[in-house]
């Protein structure tokens, strides 16, 4: 029956009805058949598409309205209020744009790399709990399966560069693989700190684990151990940071060193995809963060039954994620205006010499606190 | 045809694949991306036989780590293709031969079933894999002493990596 | 060529998708990094805080012309440099719009007679879109030359056949 | 189980299979004019030179090691984390051990100059000018050196003269 409707209808009758499912689209159709549960995915994927191609939308726009004002200037105003729709404008402008494949480059890899990157975005997108039941795939691996999938990207920014053949590309693909696979060290020593102190790997357990405690915020990790956990979630921002390559971490694509990086000869609607990825990413590593560090989707001050039950509930507890997220966000718009690019040996130190060590102690003293 | 055989069918396709791309491709970095698929269809094959533990680590340590070790490994090796020698040659075809015997007894000792998770127990439920490794890594009875060795090991291979690292980039400089 | 591309007679839905096209490529110009000279250094007063080209969606300087829709030849045009532009001219993709920035690009100027090493404009070497005397222009003067440049574009004709002339 | 795992194998193979579509649909309104000049590989305007598959350093494969060896960690580790708080003492003193071994061996690389990205910082060659701002002894430093011009710089060029 639920099959026959639209699917946003089907989602919250498939919400209603009860049951245990954790996923809202694990049994759309019918998750105990082959078809019906390709058909759930099919759905589910769609739905994290639209999400996960939104956001850049809004971001875009964040960026250059936060770069602008702190710059003392506007930033765009002139399409629709407060240029709300200018990401639109220039996504459809890079539609209707040329698409280049350079002579020399190697056309298959040149066009599979942007796939790469978007499929491994899109698909860690599908693990992250926007309310207790509002999760694609609620996997009992999730942080780990994240941090595979975000493992994924660095191949794809090697291939692009690779099969640019062009200097610039290959350098910062070079480098760019060097800072991600860099700091994925710090970052999984992070994830783990938040592994060990929910026992579980589903971001969705660890959110529904900070629910409750001392002003309702007591349960939230940076709180609850606010020793060792707060400098792990600092920790995991810087990482996470240089993970999607934002300043100061943008050495990769260095306007003034390296024109554009990895994606220097992507033209048009391809280089929209790297784009789109990257500005996508960025909610995804700060909703990783808020899930793990800062409560999810649960509301300061407020008891967690708040955010869980009715239908209301749920999108209120998608909201505050989101608005944890947009703030998050925020900073890291505000910190690419705010500071200079480091340089690579600054990048590396600061990784290794570090951020590594802090990871480390703070694991180690997380381990003692959990034990107390 | 049940969902399970095409999912196979479809792995098995990547994974054969990317294994003769990784051969017969003319640029060694296509060589690589090759693997990737390959590793990425034994993933899949993990995720099939019910271990998704060990599909992520496969994820995790082999693509995300490995073939990005080769990539930068290739991308060291200067531009020009090595001339392949017949010594070389005849001794990588001994290891293959050696290693397709391995295969072919591993798949006939199958007893016919090739593929799908092993009836008698099932599919493992959600998370229960990596709980088990945990406990069997801790348990002093089974892989505790192990578990720690492991950590000996990686540290010899780090120093032991690092410095023909270092010899190997000092004497190209 | 696009398959589509000036190929329909004019009716409603033609007309719209131009009208939009044209819309989004007006609002979303996206300049190159490139300047030649001192009209350069009015060029990037143009982005900062007093001016803000942002405004109207074209401050997202591109360093790479694969990204970039317009190019601002801002500056003295000489014959060692008329190679490299024409190479980056033809680098960019299409769409792709030239304003010629200052008395030298559009046509030599203080070297118009006796600059043994100035082209005489640089419509010589690539096409040119909009024309910025002033040596060097005022910021304004490149925004006033920026809303001329939308105003062309707006006149664009995208799945419409080009009118007979 | 299968489900997530196929959710996430559909949003994989979507995700690529979108980027096509869209080349294709779009392939279909969007201009194509290319030329050979079009086509050429950027370089700043310059003609390109040489194939750009050159040979890299040797440093990004040392990061590269490092970084296996401890993806290997923390694959190990997470296991021990999903249990950790049912176990007790025993796994925190093992994975003390554990990470402490891996810490040696961090501190081994450290100490060997291994993580320096500019190796002639660590062997002290160059002065470390370029980190903070320059003070009057690292000035004093840099012209001791030989490598910048200044007016102390007398022996230099007659050391390298009759070397």
């Amino acid at each position: 029956m639920i099959s026959a409707l639209p699917p946003a209808a089907a989602i919250f009758l498939a919400q209603g009805t009860g049951g245990e499912s954790r996923s809202l689209f694990r049994d759309l159709f019918g998750a105990g058949s082959g078809w019906g549960s390709f058909a759930s995915a099919v759905l589910g994927f769609a739905v994290v598409f639209a999400v996960a191609s939104a956001l850049p939308v809004l971001f875009t726009w964040a960026e250059r309205r936060v770069s602008g004002r702190m710059q003392q200037r506007r930033g765009p105003n002139r399409v629709g209020p407060f240029g709300l729709v200018q990401a639109v404008a220039d996504g459809v402008k890079l539609m209707f744009k040329e698409d280049i494949i350079p002579a020399n480059a190697e056309r298959f890899l040149f066009a599979l790399a942007p796939g790469l990157v978007l499929a491994g975005m899109i698909a860690a997108f599908a693990l992250i709990p926007f309310s207790e039941r509002a999760i694609v795939v609620d996997a009992p691996l999730g942080v780990y399966l994240l941090a595979a999938l975000l493992s994924l990207q660095v191949l794809g920014v090697v291939m692009a560069g690779w099969a640019s053949n062009n200097k610039w590309s290959l350098l910062g693909a070079m480098r760019e693989a060097a800072q991600m696979v860099s700091y994925e060290i710090p970052m999984g020593i992070c994830l783990l700190i938040g592994v060990l102190s929910f026992s579980t790997l589903s971001l969705r357990e660890m959110s529904l684990a900070q629910a409750d405690g001392w002003l309702n915020v007591g349960n939230w990790l940076i709180f609850r151990n606010p020793l060792f956990a707060f400098p792990a979630f600092v920790v995991l921002y810087v990482a996470l940071l240089a993970n999607t390559k934002r300043a100061p971490f943008d050495l990769p694509e260095a306007e003034s060193e390296l024109v554009s990086g990895f994606h220097t000869e992507y033209s048009g609607i391809r280089f929209s995809f790297f784009f789109l990825e990257e500005y996508a990413s960025m909610f995804l590593v700060s909703a990783l963060a808020v899930c793990m560090f800062l409560g999810g989707w649960n509301i300061p001050f407020l008891p967690g039954s708040v955010v869980t039950g009715s239908v209301g509930a749920e999108i209120l507890a998608a909201l505050v994620l989101i608005v944890k997220s947009f703030a998050l966000v925020f900073v890291m718009i505000w910190l690419r205006w705010t500071l200079p690019r480091i340089r690579i040996d600054q990048v590396m130190n600061l990784c290794y010499k570090y951020l590594t060590p802090i990871a480390f102690v703070c694991l180690i003293g997380t381990c003692w606190w959990e034990l107390r | 045809m049940s969902a399970e055989i095409l999912a196979f069918l479809v792995l098995a396709t990547a994974t054969v694949a990317g294994g003769v791309v990784t051969l017969w491709s003319r640029y060694v970095v296509h060589s690589a991306f090759g693997l990737m698929l390959s590793l990425l269809g034994v993933a899949g094959f993990y995720v099939l036989l019910g271990s998704d533990f060990l599909a992520v680590t496969q994820v995790v340590v082999y693509v995300g780590g490995v073939v990005v070790l080769y990539l930068f490994g290739v991308m060291l090796t200067p531009p020009d293709r090595e001339e392949r020698s017949i010594r070389r040659i005849a001794v990588a075809g001994i290891f293959a031969v050696a290693a397709l015997v391995v295969l072919l007894k591993a798949v006939f000792g199958m007893e016919g079933r090739w593929y799908g998770v092993d009836p008698d127990r099932g599919p493992a439920s959600g998370g229960a894999v990596i709980r088990e490794v945990g406990n069997a890594f801790m348990d002093k009875e089974a892989y505790l002493l192990p578990f720690e060795i492991a950590s000996v090991l990686l540290l010899v291979a780090l120093v032991g990596a690092v410095f023909i690292a270092r010899r190997e980039g000092g004497r190209g400089s | 060529m696009g398959f589509f591309e000036q190929r329909f007679e004019e009716n409603v839905l033609t007309t719209s998708v131009d009208r939009l096209v044209n819309w989004a490529r007006r609002s979303s110009v996206w300049p190159m990094t490139f300047g030649l000279a001192c009209c350069a250094i009015e060029m990037m007063a143009v982005g900062c805080s007093h001016h803000d080209l942002d405004r109207f969606g074209a401050g997202a300087f591109r360093a790479t012309p694969r990204q970039a829709d317009l190019m601002i030849v801002a500056g003295t045009v000489t014959f060692k440099m008329a190679e490299q532009i024409r190479r980056l001219y033809e680098q960019m993709p299409n769409p792709k719009y030239v304003i010629a920035m200052g008395a030298c690009a559009t046509g030599g100027g203080p070297y118009y007679k006796f600059g043994y090493h100035v082209v005489k404009g640089v419509d010589r070497i690539v096409p040119v879109d909009i024309y910025l005397p002033g040596c060097p222009p005022r910021p304004e003067a490149l925004i006033d030359a920026l809303m001329a440049l939308q105003a062309k574009i707006d006149r664009e004709r995208v799945l419409r056949k080009a009118r007979a002339s | 189980m299968s489900f997530d795992y196929l959710t996430i194998a559909v949003a994989l193979v979507g995700g690529i299979l979108f980027v096509y579509a869209n080349m294709w649909i779009l392939s279909l309104v969007r201009p194509n004019k290319p030329s050979d000049l079009k086509l050429s590989t950027y370089e700043c305007g310059e003609e390109a030179f040489s194939s750009s598959w050159l040979r890299f350093d040797m440093r990004f494969y040392t990061v590269a090691l490092i970084f296996v060896v401890f993806d290997l960690e923390i694959a190990f580790l997470f296991p021990w984390a999903v249990v950790y708080r049912s176990l007790g003492i025993l796994a925190f003193v093992e994975g003390l051990i554990f990470v402490g071994i891996l810490f040696l061996g961090l501190f081994y690389v450290w100490a060997k100059g291994d993580l320096d990205w500019v190796k002639a910082f660590a062997k002290g060659r160059i002065p470390e000018v370029l980190d903070g701002p320059p003070s009057r002894e690292v000035r004093k430093g840099v012209f001791e050196s030989g490598l910048s011009g200044g007016p102390e710089r007398n022996g230099g060029g007659e050391e390298a003269g009759t070397s």
